[in-house]
């Protein structure tokens, strides 16, 4: 079978990259992890590494090449795979996953003062108002997959939550309500006064505070694997992510977020050291970690009020979640809908971004 | 988030540091420069530009800008630190520090020893290393062997420009004398930096990039010459794990140790001169505690045992090259393969 | 021929020389003393008495007491030896070489490179060096790795009275600047030492006893201690060769390496701290180019990473002594049987 | 069979010996040349070796004791031997050398001012006088095994020539005729009128040059391995000796001395290197290289003049000789005595001590 291998889209912003250069020659068998080439954006130089293992046969994209995002730059094919069909698979290629997003490639962050605290925020798009919210030790770029296609038909707008991304590294309320309260105040700032509310674990929790403390700010509330459904949670991962400080430990962390440990790779842990080196987040996330964390056990469970929300509620989780434990998506009340993902973690709107798209798009559909 | 030059990093850490921190001074030659006013105030701001501006935020008296006289600089800066202050003190090239290295080694670095955990230091002396300037024997040295050698100094050595800040605002908040040595012929590399504080903690290497088959171990210029290296080598199918210790005391022995471990090969890229040198340090500690996972020897790559020459041409083949790399490389991969033939 | 001690080798050497050339001259603070005279000349002769008696036989115009200023003192010597005298500058304890290291490495090592081999620099810095005299940190340190890092300077250490006596007059004789350092704690060992002059070349190492066991190498006062460990070792029907270098530059890198082709064990017992030191230099010098014939780990037994303390039961535990060596050498001899096993 | 190693004697003036440390232990296989032990004189400390390979089976000296020359130290035997043999060995075993050499224990060099040179000689004994004239780059010290036992009954003088030993380190007169030139100012100075000489190697030459320039005062001549007789001569040896500097060469230049290379250790090795480190020792090697070698090969021949001496000669030449050829000893003139020594290389004075005594012994009686 022949896979391509194209041009990643690390984030919303970016539309094309360069190759700077290739770490695997033509013939040679990879591994999955293992570092394929490394692409340049108008950001950062970053690898990319093989989704999965097999023979890489093909470089169709030289060094100092750019291309846009989707675009194939190399093929991989077992070793009797013909040269002609790798060739005619070459010549019939075609980019399916569109660069444009709503106008997104001038897209850069703006920055909201809500109180004493900068709040860093992505806005793209047009349309009904989506807003997403990060969970612990997250910020505004995990949404990407997932804003980028939403851009087009929505005005889409991820934060970073206090003590987070490029927010301020203050974070003065650190409970779920506080933090509910600081996304009411965000959206008061940007003069958003109803949208359709997406959070993620921590980011699940909150937006679900905001909309029982504002049912008429809530369109839809969608909740990717939330906390605040059950008391479990796995409480080293939130322990480990504040004290690790060496990469593999890190790496060895974040891989617990995922189905697919190989999605974790240097960048990303590189990105994730790289925030919390920054002054005042230890402090931030230990005080997330204080008014979040009960002993091993989450402080605050709004699983018995989930029936009060009046908006529709999607609940999506991956079946193999190993931070917020999958059994509490079951038994929720009527008025949720639950989606069950396999293969797939803690991070649905990146292991499984399509399909959350998706989702979405018919969920608030069905709001609307 | 902007892209920095080394230069531009130091400047900036330097800047926030003296904002949050009011103890936090600056000592040293022509550091006042650069302040857009006219005449002997006016010079660049360090030799080249790198505390420029910094003397018109702050004011003289937190920009102290001294006569040429080394042994009074990192004198004051000595007894600041026990007194409470953070001072900065730069000491232009760190080929200077002989005249000043009673106050370095036999005073800064052991106050904290001698009187028994009572006294703190918390100094940072600034210096530029390194050849590659056209600056001949007395202007390019890379000293820092002999501050890796004395108990109590800490040594810090960035490779770009984001650690470059890290480094220097945790250099600025530790309470032990620290060495920073910046590479004078690096100072203009870019690299995406944080516009915010952040620190990175000394002792914790970076690793550039991980490959199975050898360790490349290189410090400042150095990684980008091993990097360079290991470019050509996964070319011909050699893939090597590069890892810059960032510092060299305290050293990330974990980081070094257990990439070893996995390639069962060691090669260590250092521009100082060869004895008694960082590079052996990383060798010996590699012969003694990972000994049973080496496959080959482990080569060296360093300047030659000579004072740094003045010809340009001399000069570029004093300094450790990609291509010397490679062959140290291919020296000690022949092992294995010698092993296995 | 009769038994002298190292102080009286010393002393030997000195006055031999000087009678030998006129160009022969001391500088240092106290080198007068011990002239038999009354008052500030009748000091010691040195801290402890080396120099005792020249100043009687050579008069002030050769003897030159100084004040306290080691700058001053090295300076002198340097400008004296490019000047064709052959000055030999005493710097009573090494640990003070700080405030004038400036003339030793940035000068008088690099006169002869930087002046394209026009100009020579026959000068010898006489120093005492070393733990075990309750001196505390600034007067306690082994710092021969900071000399033997820096090109241009040949760094000597003797262990006993015959080899101080000949590598001293070779020092003196020779026509680069040669760093001299005299373990304190050692001064009164005795040997049978020829009355004539006679020369011991640098790079040339003593190989005190020879085993098929394992290499211990050691230097200065360390030259002791391992052939107390070998003497233990033997006892338990393990043999060592142990050699001296006596010059850790030049070294004598052959017979290092060709002992460790023998015993394919390497110890390095050395008094100074353990970063970049002349230990980590033998043992990269190994695992480069005797690997293959390293039958186990490295093992290197010095000071830990800290000052010299003043508490006398820390300073013992501080330096190295036989029982570490000994272990060390069943650390690594255990490697091996290991393997066999 | 039992082989007992026995205090050793280092020269003329050493009588005992004390034991400062064991490198064997009882039971242990020791090599040829392997270190038994330590034994400190009251000049130095040196360490014996094992002149056969054999098994060491009783320590009879503990550390610390001091005992006479010739007394039994140790016992090696095969391992088969009982016990109960070695105990009776032990019991038995008498000092078979005597330790006494004519008051020798008190006897110390002197020197002798010779024109405006120092001459160093060690002189025990009375009776006729007997000359020892060492050869190229040895000293008197080379004699003690044959001087020792000598000393009982005549007047034994050995010297160090100019430029060796501890007499003055320059040759004004480096040629075979001025050295013999040397030695006859020497003799003048010590009061000495007629002698048996006793020469080696180049010292050989010496005396007989001396011999031929006055007759009168040559009791006998006995010429060990001389120099003089041939043009062939092992000239490497003499370059190596003056330009070997690590000792592993310079012993294996001397290994060339002997029959049983074993012979040398490191202690004679080291004696070696010392002296040649002495000011003056090498421009006074490099002149009696230069007067005494003409190319590769002797300059000065006297064998056509052996016949005009008048008082007896005795060659003494080992078979193994591989400095000077023992062809040179055949084929001389009826008035000389030709003694071959087996297994003896060029030094039988210190391979074959005994026999050369005995054959001295038996010529100085002849003469007289």
């Amino acid at each position: 079978m022949i896979v391509p291998i194209t041009m990643p889209r690390w984030g919303l912003t970016m539309t094309e990259g360069t190759v700077v250069e290739w770490h695997v020659q033509p013939g040679a068998s990879v591994g999955a992890g293992q570092m394929l080439l490394d692409i340049e954006t108008t950001k950062i130089t970053n690898t990319l590494e093989a989704a999965e293992a097999g023979v890489l046969r093909r470089h169709v994209a030289e060094v100092g090449q750019t291309l846009p995002c989707g675009a194939l730059i190399a093929v991989m094919a077992p070793p009797e795979t013909p040269d002609a069909e790798i060739d005619a698979y070459v010549g019939s290629f075609v980019i399916t996953e569109v660069a444009d997003a709503g106008g997104a490639a001038e897209v850069e962050p703006k920055t909201a003062a809500v109180g004493d605290l900068t709040l860093n925020y992505l806005r793209a798009g047009a349309g009904a108002a989506v807003v997403f919210i990060h969970g612990f030790g997250g910020d505004l770029s995990g949404w990407a997959l997932v804003q980028t296609p939403l851009a087009s038909a929505f005005d889409t707008i991820a934060l970073d939550l206090p003590g987070h991304g490029k927010s301020s590294k203050r974070v003065p309320h650190a409970d779920v309500a506080g933090l509910a309260g600081e996304l009411a105040a965000f959206l008061d700032a940007i003069g958003v006064q109803r949208a359709h509310l997406v959070g993620h674990s921590l980011g699940g929790a909150v937006a679900l505070a905001f909309a029982l403390a504002h049912p008429q700010r809530a369109a839809s509330l969608s909740l990717l694997a939330p906390a605040g459904l059950g008391r479990e949670i796995n409480a080293g991962y939130i322990r480990n992510f504040i004290r690790a400080e060496r990469r593999k430990d890190v790496e060895a962390n974040l891989r617990q977020l995922f189905c697919n440990p190989d999605l974790v790779n240097r960048a990303l842990a590189e990105d994730v050291i790289r925030y919390k080196r920054l002054d005042g987040v230890r402090q931030s996330l230990e005080a997330l970690e204080g008014a979040f964390l009960s002993g091993e056990q989450q402080a605050t469970v709004l699983r018995e009020r989930l029936a009060e929300v009046q908006a529709p509620v999607l609940v999506i989780w991956g079946r193999e979640d190993r931070i917020v434990p999958p059994a509490q998506g079951q038994g929720l009340p009527a008025n949720v809908q639950v989606e069950w993902l396999e293969r797939s973690g803690h991070m649905p709107q990146v292991e499984a971004a399509d399909k959350v798209v998706a989702l979405l798009k018919r969920h608030f559909a069905k709001a609307a | 988030m902007a892209k920095k030059s080394i230069r531009a990093a130091v400047n900036d850490a330097l800047k926030l540091e003296m904002r949050r921190d009011p103890t936090v001074i600056l000592i040293g030659e022509d550091v006042a420069g650069g302040a857009g006013g006219s005449g002997v105030q006016d010079a660049w701001g360090g030799v080249l530009g790198v505390t420029k501006g910094l003397y018109k935020e702050f004011g003289p008296g937190r920009v102290i800008d001294t006569p040429i006289t080394e042994s009074a600089i990192i004198g004051v800066a000595a007894g600041a630190a026990v007194s409470g202050l953070r001072p900065v003190a730069e000491l232009m090239f760190v080929d200077f520090m002989g005249v000043c290295f009673d106050q370095i080694f036999n005073q800064a670095a052991k106050f904290r020893y001698m009187f028994g955990g009572k006294a703190r230091t918390p100094m940072v002396i600034r210096s530029m290393m390194g050849a590659g300037f056209r600056a001949a024997a007395q202007h390019s040295q890379s000293l820092h062997a002999l501050f890796t050698h004395i108990p109590g100094l800490k040594v810090v050595m960035p490779s770009n420009a984001y650690d470059a800040k890290g480094l220097l605002i945790q250099a600025i908040r530790d309470d032990d004398p620290v060495i920073f040595l910046e590479h004078k012929a690096i100072y203009d590399l870019e690299d995406e930096v944080p516009d915010e504080a952040y620190t990175i903690p000394f002792g914790e290497a970076n690793i550039l990039r991980e490959g199975d088959d050898v360790t490349i171990v290189a410090i400042s210029r150095m990684v980008h010459v091993a990097m360079d290296a290991a470019k050509r080598l996964a070319a011909a199918g050699i893939q090597a794990t590069v890892i810059d210790p960032r510092t060299t005391s305290p050293l990330d022995e974990d980081s070094i140790l257990e990439s070893v471990e996995e390639t069962g090969h060691l090669v260590v890229v250092d521009e100082a001169n060869p004895r008694c040198s960082f590079a052996t340090d990383v060798a010996a500690l590699v012969a003694d505690r990972a000994f049973g996972a080496l496959k080959g020897p482990i080569k060296l790559v360093t300047a030659p045992h000579s004072p740094v020459p003045f010809a340009p041409n001399l000069e570029d083949a004093y300094i450790p090259n990609a291509a010397k790399v490679e062959a140290a490389v291919r020296a000690t991969l022949a092992a294995r393969e010698l092993a296995t033939a």
